[in-house]
C-alpha cells in the first residue's frame, strides 16, 4: 500500500469489521494518484457530510451514445487527479461467470489506464470500471474490443440486459436465460451504442418465478420463466421429507401455497394444477422431490421502474405464456411493435411502463397488435369510464 | 497489443463475449440438466444433475467496490481450487464453482482467511445492493459503500448462518431515482434530501433547458422565472418534496445539504412470486440523521427490524408477509417505531392505501 | 286539520318523528336484547331475545314504486296480523313483525295472495336496489323499474328459495351518477350512454355556467368556445367517455341517445366486511342493447352469471370471492363473455389494476 | 282502476309474471290526471327508448333549500299534467318502523295533494312522494309537519341520514343506530334544510360489520359498530352446531376466518382474538354459539361515494375505535372540525372523499386534529415523495 496523501481517520474506520471493507479495496488501489485524490476527496464528504461531484458531461467513445459516465469534481484545485473521473460501462458476459484469464485480461486493460477500481458489478449488470479521464477512454475501448470486450448501455437507450444463472447452475431455469440474454444483447447492438429511445429502456430475464436478477422490479422487460402443464411430483422423495421431518408438509408446504391447491394426507402429495399460480413455493422447498412440469417458457411482463416521476412501477404481464424459443422471432417482433411505437409516441423521459399508463393498456395492445387477455390485470375495471369506440 | 495495432482495426459492437466461453466443463455437460441442489452448510450449494455429476458453489462476500488487486486474487484463488471459474452473483457476491468436494473446504478456510466471509445463502442476509452515495455520484444525499459496510459488519452473523425464517434482502439507494431499486426490498436503505433545491440563477439559463425542468417536476412546483434579468425558474416550496428530479435534469438546482440530508429505512417488499406476489417496500421510518463514519442510527434500525423479524415471524414468511399476517399496527408496536404523518401516502395513487374496510384488529387496551 | 290552521303555526326543522312511537312493545321491550335469530323458511326470521321472547319478521317483495293504494293495503295487513307494525328494508322489502307465531302462516298466504311474495332472506337474491329511470329522471339511459321487473320475474325463484351460495345482491341504476350505488354489488345493473353530449349551442350561454361545465368534465373535454358568436363549449370527442357529468351541470349538453344507449353489466362487489373485505364492481359485460319492455338480453346475462355462480361457488362464498379463487380468466371463460380492450381500465389508477406478478395460471390447451 | 288514456301496450306487458309490477301500482294510482299522463309519456319513452324528463329547477318550499327535486317533461303540450311532476323527500324514521296510522298519514296527504305514487324508500333512505306541482309543495309540507314528518336533503346539504333497524331487531348491533341516526338528523336540521356545503354529506349507521346500510359503499360517514374484546363464546352451543352437521366447522366456520383465527379441534373452538378483525363470519354462521364481544362501539370511515368526478370511493377508517354513546359529544366535534374544514376550503362539487385525498389525509388529519394510526391505511407509503416540514 502506497503512503496516504491526506490523512482519512474517518474512512480508516471502515476498515475494522468483520464485512470486507471498500475502504481496504480503494487502499490496494491507492498506488494510482487518482485514488490517493479519491480517499482525499471521500475523506471531506465524510467530514463534510456531502458529496464532491458535479454533474457529468456528455463524454463518450467515438460513434458511440452511451457507455460512459462523465464525472467531475467540484473541488478540482484540491484534488487535481479526480477533477475528472468518469466511469465505463463494460457489457458482462450473461449470466456473470468468468475464466480467471478473462478477469485478468479486464484487470490489466484498466490497470493501463484508469484507477484500478471497479464495481463487480453495477446494478444494472454491467462492469463498472471506476473512474478515468476522457484521454483514456478511447485507448480503453479500443483495448477492449480487442480483448473480446464491448460497451454497455447509459442514457435513453437499450441498457445492458441480464439474467441469472439459469440453466447454467439451476434445475428450475424454464428457458434459456442466458442464451436469451446473449442473444438479445447482440441483437440489439445499436440500440443498445446509440441512444435513440425517448427514455432508457432495460429487459432482464430470469429463469423462473423466483426472479433472482430481480426482473420485474427493475426492468422495461421482464422475461420470466413458467410452465403450462403439471409441476412434475416424486412420491419417493416426498415421502423421504416427510420422513426427514424437518419440513410440516402440512403446515410448511400445503398451507404456503397461495391458492391452497396442494393436498396433503400425510403420505401422498396431490395438486390441483389448474389453479397453481405457478408461484414456486412447493418447489423451493421441496427441491428433490418436486419439479416445474415439462411444457416450459416464460410469461413476459412491462414497464418496471424506480419512481421518479410518477412512482415505482412492477412490471406486469404483457404476453401471459410464450415458448421462448431460438431464435426468439416471435419475442423481436413485439419488441420492434413496442420500441416503434413508444419512439415515436413516447415523451422524453417517459418510460414505457408509464407511457403505456398513459396512452392506455387497451390502446397499447392494439397498437402493437396483441389481444386483451384477462390474465393481463388483477381484475377488470371498476369505474365506468369506458372509452366505447362505436 | 499495442496501441497503434488497436487502432488500425477498431472494432465497435461486437457486444459482450459469449458466455459460453467462460462456462467451466462440468456446467457445459450438465447445462439444463440440473435436478436438484441442496445446501450442505452455509455458503455452499451443491447441484447435482440428472447425469449423477456433482458441482459445488461456494459464495463469497464482496463490497462490490474492488480493486483490481483482490481481482486478480479472485482469479488465483479460481486457479487453485476451481480450474479457473468462478462468477458474481446478481447481489455481488463471487461463487467459485469446485467440481472437486475436496477442494470445498480448503476453499472456505482461504476465502475467510483472506478476508471474504462465506455465506448470503437460504434464510440469511445476503450481501446488500447498493449504488455509488459520495464515491461517485452527483445525487447523493449519503454515502452508500460506508453505510452499506456499517450495516453488513453489525448483521454480519445473519449473512455466515441461516436461522431467519425467510430470505432477507437489504438494498441501499443514495436518492430517489433509486439505482440499488430499494423499492422492492425486505429492508430498503433510502438516502433522502429534504429541503428544496438551491437555485443558482446565474447559471441555470445557459446550463438548463427551462421546459425540461419544469416538466421534471411530479408535483409541478416549478414555474420559468426571470430572477434579475435572467431566465431561471421558481420553486413553490410547499410543493416540492424534494425528490430531486429537477437537479438530475439541471445542475443547477442542487439538493445536497450537510445538515438535513439523511436516510429513511422501508420495509416489506419482494421480488420473487414465491407464495406472496412482488411487493413494494413500504416506509417504516422516515428520518435518521447522516453520520458517517458509522451512522449508527441506521445500523441499530435495521438491526432492531431483523431482530423483531426473527423473533416474530413464521417459517418460510419474509418480512412483508409477516407483516401482512400481523397487521400494520402490530408492527409499529413490536418495533417500537412510531408511526406519523409521513407514514400517510400523499401522492397520485394515495387513496388507493387508504383502509376502506371494516376489517381490524382492536384491543381493549387502547 | 284545514289548512289556514296549518298556516297559522308553520314548523320547520322538526325532523323525522322520533321511531319510538313505532316500535312494537315486543320491542320496546327487549331493545338491545336480542340473542340469535333464525331462519325457519325462506322469508322469515325468527329473533329470540335473552329474555325468552320471540319476534316473526315477514318479508315480503315490492316493485318500491308503490301506490297508496298499496300502502293502505300493508297497513290494514299490518292491522290485521301484527299489530299495526311493520317497517321497510334497506333494499325496499317490507316486513312484517309478528309475535304470534300461528300469525305467520296466514300472513305469509295473504301476501303472496295480494301478489307481494315472501323471501330475501339468507343465501338467496332480495330485491334489486334501483333508481328512477324512465318514470322521473333526467339523466336515465335507461328504465329503472322496467329492467328490475324483468329481472325479478327471470330470477324469481331465487328471491323464494335459498339456494346460492351466498348471498347475491343485484343493484340497478340508470346513469353513472349511480343512485343505486350499483359500484359494490354482487351484480350491477348499469345503463350507459355512448355517444358524446349534444350541445345546444343556442342555449347554453344563457343556461350553464361555463367554468363549471369545463370543471365538470373528468377528462378534460369540454372547452370553453364561442360557436356562431355565442358563447358555448366544445368537446374533444376523442376524450369524452360518456359519463355525462357535462350534463348533471348543463341541461344544454343532452346525452341520451335511443340507438347507442344502453345496459352495462357488472360483478363481483359486495358490501359486508364478512370474510373478504368490501369491493368494488367488476366490468362484466361492456354493453347490451336497450330492449324494453323486457330487455332480454340483459336478462339471459345475468341469469347466466347467477346460474354459472350458482354452479360452481363453494358455500358461504359471495360472487366476488368466487371469481377471486378462480381467477377472472376462468370466470371469463365460465361464463362465456368474452374479454375485451373495455375491461382494461384506462383512469387514473388504471396502472393498478394492471398484473404486477408472474402468479398466473396456464394451461396447455392455450 | 281508471280508464286508460292512452294505450300502453309496451308497460301493460310488464304487469305480467310473478315479481311485483311498478305498472300495476301505477295504474292503481291512476285516479290522478298526472298518472295518466305519467303512463302516456312512460310508454313513448318505451317506444322511443329515450327518457321524457327536463333538468328540474330550482323549486322548494318556504326556507328550505333541499327536499324538492324539480322535474319538467319536454312534452308538455301532449302530457300538460306532467308538465310539472316534482319529487318530496320526507325523511323517513330511523330504521324505516312504521305503525299503520303513521303510514295511512302519509297516504292521506299525498293523496290530497299529490299522484299517490311514492318510493318505499329513496335509495338515501327518505319516503319519496312521486310526482306533484310547484303549487301543492306549501301545502304539502304544512301538513307534513302538522303529522310530525318533515323534509329530507337534497342538493349541497347533509342529506338524510340512515341506520339499520340495529337493537331493535338484531342480535349483533354494538351499538344503538337508531338512536345515533336520530340524534344526528335532528342535531343536524339546519345543515339538512338548508344547503350550505361545497357538497352533499350523507351518514349512515350501521349496528355491525355486516353493513345492512351499505354505508361503507354509499356514505360520506360511516358508521360501523364493532368490539374490542374478545368474541362470546358459548360451548355448548358449539357442540350443537357440530352434532347437527349441517355446518362443517372446520371448513365453514375457521377455514373462511379471513385472518384464520379460529381454532377446531372437533370439539372445541378457540379464538385468537388479537388478530381477529372483527369481520363477522364466524358470528353470522353461528348465531346460537357466537357473539360480539362486549366492549362495543364503533368505526367511523369517511369519503365514500359514487364515481362522479374522479372514480367511486369506499369509506376508509377515520376512527378505528370509538365508544359511541349518548349524547356523541366526540362525534359532533369531529363532524364540526370536518365540516369547517370542507366548507372552508371544499371546492364546488367535491365530496369530502375527494377533498382529503386532494389535500392530503395527513393534512387533513392534522387539521381536524386527529394523529394519524396505521389503521387508517392498508400499508404505509410505497413511494418517498414525503413533504418533510422542517
Ligand atoms: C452505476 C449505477 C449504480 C450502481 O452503483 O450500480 C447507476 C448510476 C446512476 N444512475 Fe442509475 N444506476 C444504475 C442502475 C440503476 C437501476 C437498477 C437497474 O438497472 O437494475 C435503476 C432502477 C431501475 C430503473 O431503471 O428504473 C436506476 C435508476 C436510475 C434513475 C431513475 C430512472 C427512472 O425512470 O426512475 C436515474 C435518473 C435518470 O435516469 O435520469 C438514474 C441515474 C443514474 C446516474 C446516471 C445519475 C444521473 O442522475 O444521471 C448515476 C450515475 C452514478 C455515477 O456517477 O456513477 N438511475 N439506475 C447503476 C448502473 C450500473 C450498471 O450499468 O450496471
Ligand atoms: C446466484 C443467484 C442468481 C444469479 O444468477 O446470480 C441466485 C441463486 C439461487 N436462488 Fe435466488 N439467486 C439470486 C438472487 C435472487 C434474487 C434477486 C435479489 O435478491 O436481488 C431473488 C429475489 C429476491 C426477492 O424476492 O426479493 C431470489 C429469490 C429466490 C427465491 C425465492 C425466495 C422467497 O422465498 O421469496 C428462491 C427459492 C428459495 O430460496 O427457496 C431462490 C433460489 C435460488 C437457488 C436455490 C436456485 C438454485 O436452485 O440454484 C439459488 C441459490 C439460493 C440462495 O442463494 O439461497 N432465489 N434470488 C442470486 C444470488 C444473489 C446473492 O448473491 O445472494
Ligand atoms: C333487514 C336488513 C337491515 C335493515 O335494517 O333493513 C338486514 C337484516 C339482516 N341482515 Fe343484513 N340486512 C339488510 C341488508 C343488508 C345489506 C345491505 C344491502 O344489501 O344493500 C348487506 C350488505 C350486502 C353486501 O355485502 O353487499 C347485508 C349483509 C348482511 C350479512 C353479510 C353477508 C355476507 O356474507 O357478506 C349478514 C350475515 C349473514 O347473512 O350471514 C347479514 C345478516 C342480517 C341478519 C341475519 C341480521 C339479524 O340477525 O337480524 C338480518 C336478516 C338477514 C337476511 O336478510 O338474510 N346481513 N345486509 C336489510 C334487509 C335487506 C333486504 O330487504 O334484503
Ligand atoms: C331519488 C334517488 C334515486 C332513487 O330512485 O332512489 C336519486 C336521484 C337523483 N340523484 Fe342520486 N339519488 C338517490 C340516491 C343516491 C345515492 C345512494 C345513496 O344515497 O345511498 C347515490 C350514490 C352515493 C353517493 O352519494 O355517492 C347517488 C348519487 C348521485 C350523484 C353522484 C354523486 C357523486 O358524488 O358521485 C348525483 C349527481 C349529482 O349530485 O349531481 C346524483 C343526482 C341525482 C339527481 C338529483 C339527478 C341530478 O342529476 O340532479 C336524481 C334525481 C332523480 C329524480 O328526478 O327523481 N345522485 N344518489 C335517491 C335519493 C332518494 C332519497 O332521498 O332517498
Ligand atoms: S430465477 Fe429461477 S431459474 Fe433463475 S437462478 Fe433463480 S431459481 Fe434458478
Ligand atoms: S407452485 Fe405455488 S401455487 Fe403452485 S402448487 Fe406450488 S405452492 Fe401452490
Ligand atoms: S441512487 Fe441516486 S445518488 Fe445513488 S447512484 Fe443512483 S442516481 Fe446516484
Ligand atoms: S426536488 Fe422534486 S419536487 Fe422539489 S422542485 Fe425539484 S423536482 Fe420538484
Ligand atoms: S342513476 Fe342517474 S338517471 Fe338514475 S336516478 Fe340517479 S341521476 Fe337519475
Ligand atoms: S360526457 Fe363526461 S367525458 Fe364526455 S364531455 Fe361530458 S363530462 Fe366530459
Ligand atoms: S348491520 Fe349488523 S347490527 Fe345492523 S342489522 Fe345488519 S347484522 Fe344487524
Ligand atoms: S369475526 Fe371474522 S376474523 Fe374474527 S374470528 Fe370470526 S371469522 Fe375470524
Amino acid at each position: 500500500m502506497t503512503d496516504k496523501k491526506y490523512p482519512t481517520p474517518l474512512l480508516d474506520d471502515l476498515e475494522k469489521g468483520p464485512w470486507p471493507s471498500f475502504v481496504k479495496e480503494i487502499k490496494k488501489s491507492a498506488k494510482s494518484p487518482m485514488v490517493q485524490d479519491l480517499l482525499g476527496l471521500l475523506e471531506r464528504s465524510y467530514e463534510e457530510k456531502i458529496g464532491h461531484w458535479k454533474h457529468g458531461g456528455l463524454v463518450g467513445v467515438q460513434g458511440y451514445g452511451g457507455g460512459v459516465i462523465g464525472r467531475y469534481s467540484d473541488l478540482p484545485a484540491e484534488f487535481p487527479d479526480v477533477s475528472e473521473f468518469h466511469t465505463i460501462r463494460v457489457n458482462q458476459p450473461s449470466g456473470w461467470f468468468y475464466t480467471s484469464d478473462a478477469l485478468r485480461t479486464l484487470c490489466d486493460i484498466w490497470d493501463r489506464h484508469g484507477s484500478g477500481l471497479t464495481n463487480m458489478h453495477g446494478s444494472t449488470g454491467d462492469i463498472v470500471f471506476l473512474g478515468t479521464k476522457t484521454t483514456e477512454l478511447e485507448p480503453i475501448f479500443s483495448e477492449l474490443t480487442a480483448a473480446g470486450f464491448d460497451l454497455g448501455g447509459s442514457g435513453s437507450d437499450m441498457r445492458t440486459p441480464s439474467c441469472c444463472n439459469g440453466m447454467a447452475r439451476c434445475e428450475w431455469a424454464c428457458y434459456d436465460t442466458m442464451a436469451f440474454c446473449n442473444d438479445v444483447t447482440q441483437t440489439y447492438q445499436d440500440e443498445l451504442h446509440r441512444p435513440a429511445f425517448p427514455y432508457k429502456f432495460k429487459i432482464k430475464a430470469s429463469g423462473c418465478p423466483n426472479d433472482c436478477v430481480a426482473s420485474i422490479a427493475r426492468s422495461d422487460m421482464s422475461v420470466i420463466g413458467t410452465w403450462r402443464d403439471d409441476i412434475q411430483i416424486d412420491p419417493a422423495a416426498v415421502k423421504e421429507y416427510a420422513l426427514a421431518g424437518k419440513l410440516d408438509i402440512g403446515k410448511d408446504v400445503a398451507g404456503r401455497c397461495p391458492t391452497k391447491v396442494i393436498d396433503w394426507d400425510g403420505t401422498t402429495l396431490a395438486i390441483d394444477n389448474s389453479n397453481c399460480v405457478k408461484c414456486m413455493h412447493c418447489i423451493n422447498v421441496m427441491p428433490k422431490a418436486l419439479s416445474p412440469g415439462k411444457d416450459r417458457g416464460a410469461t413476459i411482463l412491462i414497464g418496471a421502474k424506480a419512481p421518479i416521476v410518477q412512482g415505482a412501477l412492477l412490471a406486469s404481464v404483457l404476453v401471459p405464456f410464450i415458448k421462448l424459443e431460438q431464435p426468439y422471432e416471435d419475442v423481436k417482433e413485439l419488441i420492434a411493435a413496442m420500441w416503434d411505437l413508444w419512439a415515436e409516441h413516447g415523451k422524453n423521459r417517459e418510460r414505457i411502463g408509464e407511457f403505456i399508463q398513459r396512452i392506455g393498456l387497451g390502446n397499447f395492445l392494439e397498437q402493437i397488435g396483441l389481444d386483451p387477455a384477462p390474465e393481463m390485470v388483477i381484475q377488470p375495471r371498476t369505474n365506468p369510464y369506458i372509452f366505447y369506440n362505436l | 497489443m499495442s496501441a497503434d495495432v488497436v487502432k488500425a482495426k477498431r472494432k465497435t459492437d461486437i457486444g459482450p463475449p459469449n458466455y459460453t466461453k467462460f462456462l467451466p466443463p462440468i456446467i457445459k455437460e450438465n447445462y439444463g440438466k440440473w435436478k436438484y441442489h441442496e445446501v450442505p452448510q452455509p455458503g455452499v450449494l451443491v447441484h447435482t444433475s440428472h447425469s449423477g455429476a456433482k458441482l459445488y458453489s461456494v459464495r463469497a462476500a464482496t463490497p462490490r467496490l474492488l480493486s483490481i488487486e483482490t481481482l486478480r486474487l479472485f482469479a488465483s484463488i479460481a486457479d487453485e481450487f476451481t480450474g479457473g471459474f468462478l462468477r458474481f452473483t446478481s447481489r455481488n457476491n463471487v461463487e467459485f464453482l469446485a467440481t472437486d468436494e475436496g477442494k470445498v473446504a480448503p476453499l472456505i478456510a482461504r476465502l475467510k482467511k483472506e478476508g471474504y466471509p462465506v455465506g448470503g445463502i437460504g434464510p440469511s442476509i445476503t450481501n446488500i445492493v447498493h449504488t455509488q452515495g459520495w464515491v461517485h455520484c452527483h445525487s447523493a444525499a449519503s454515502d452508500a459503500s460506508g453505510v452499506v459496510k456499517a450495516l453488513m459488519d453489525e448483521l454480519y452473523p445473519r449473512f455466515e448462518n441461516m436461522d431467519l425464517p425467510g430470505k432477507t434482502r437489504i438494498a441501499f439507494a443514495c436518492c430517489l431515482n433509486m439505482c440499488g431499486a430499494v423499492h422492492c426490498s425486505d429492508i430498503a436503505v433510502l438516502a433522502v434530501h429534504r429541503k428544496p433545491p438551491k437555485i443558482n440563477h446565474a447559471t441555470l439559463g445557459k446550463t438548463c433547458e427551462i421546459p425540461s425542468t419544469v416538466a421534471a417536476c411530479p408535483t409541478g412546483a416549478i414555474r420559468p422565472a426571470t430572477v434579475d434579468g435572467k431566465q431561471s425558474v421558481e420553486v413553490i416550496e410547499e410543493q416540492c418534496m424534494f425528490c430531486g428530479n429537477c437537479f438530475t435534469v439541471c445542475p443547477s438546482m442542487t439538493m445536497a445539504d450537510p445538515e438535513n440530508d439523511g436516510i429513511s429505512i422501508w420495509v416489506g417488499g419482494k421480488v420473487s412470486n414465491a407464495r406472496h406476489e412482488p411487493m413494494f417496500s413500504k416506509l417504516a421510518i422516515p428520518y435518521l440523521p447522516n453520520n458517517p463514519p458509522r451512522w449508527p442510527e441506521v445500523t441499530a434500525a435495521v438491526k432492531n427490524i431483523v431482530d423483531v423479524y426473527a423473533k416474530n415471524a413464521r417459517k418460510f414468511e419474509r418480512i412483508g408477509e409477516w407483516i401482512e399476517r400481523i397487521g400494520w399496527p402490530k408492527f409499529f408496536k413490536l418495533t417500537g417505531i412510531e408511526f406519523t404523518k409521513y407514514h400517510l401516502d400523499d401522492f397520485t395513487h394515495a387513496g388507493e392505501s387508504f383502509k376502506r374496510s371494516a376489517q381490524l384488529r382492536h384491543s381493549s387496551e387502547g
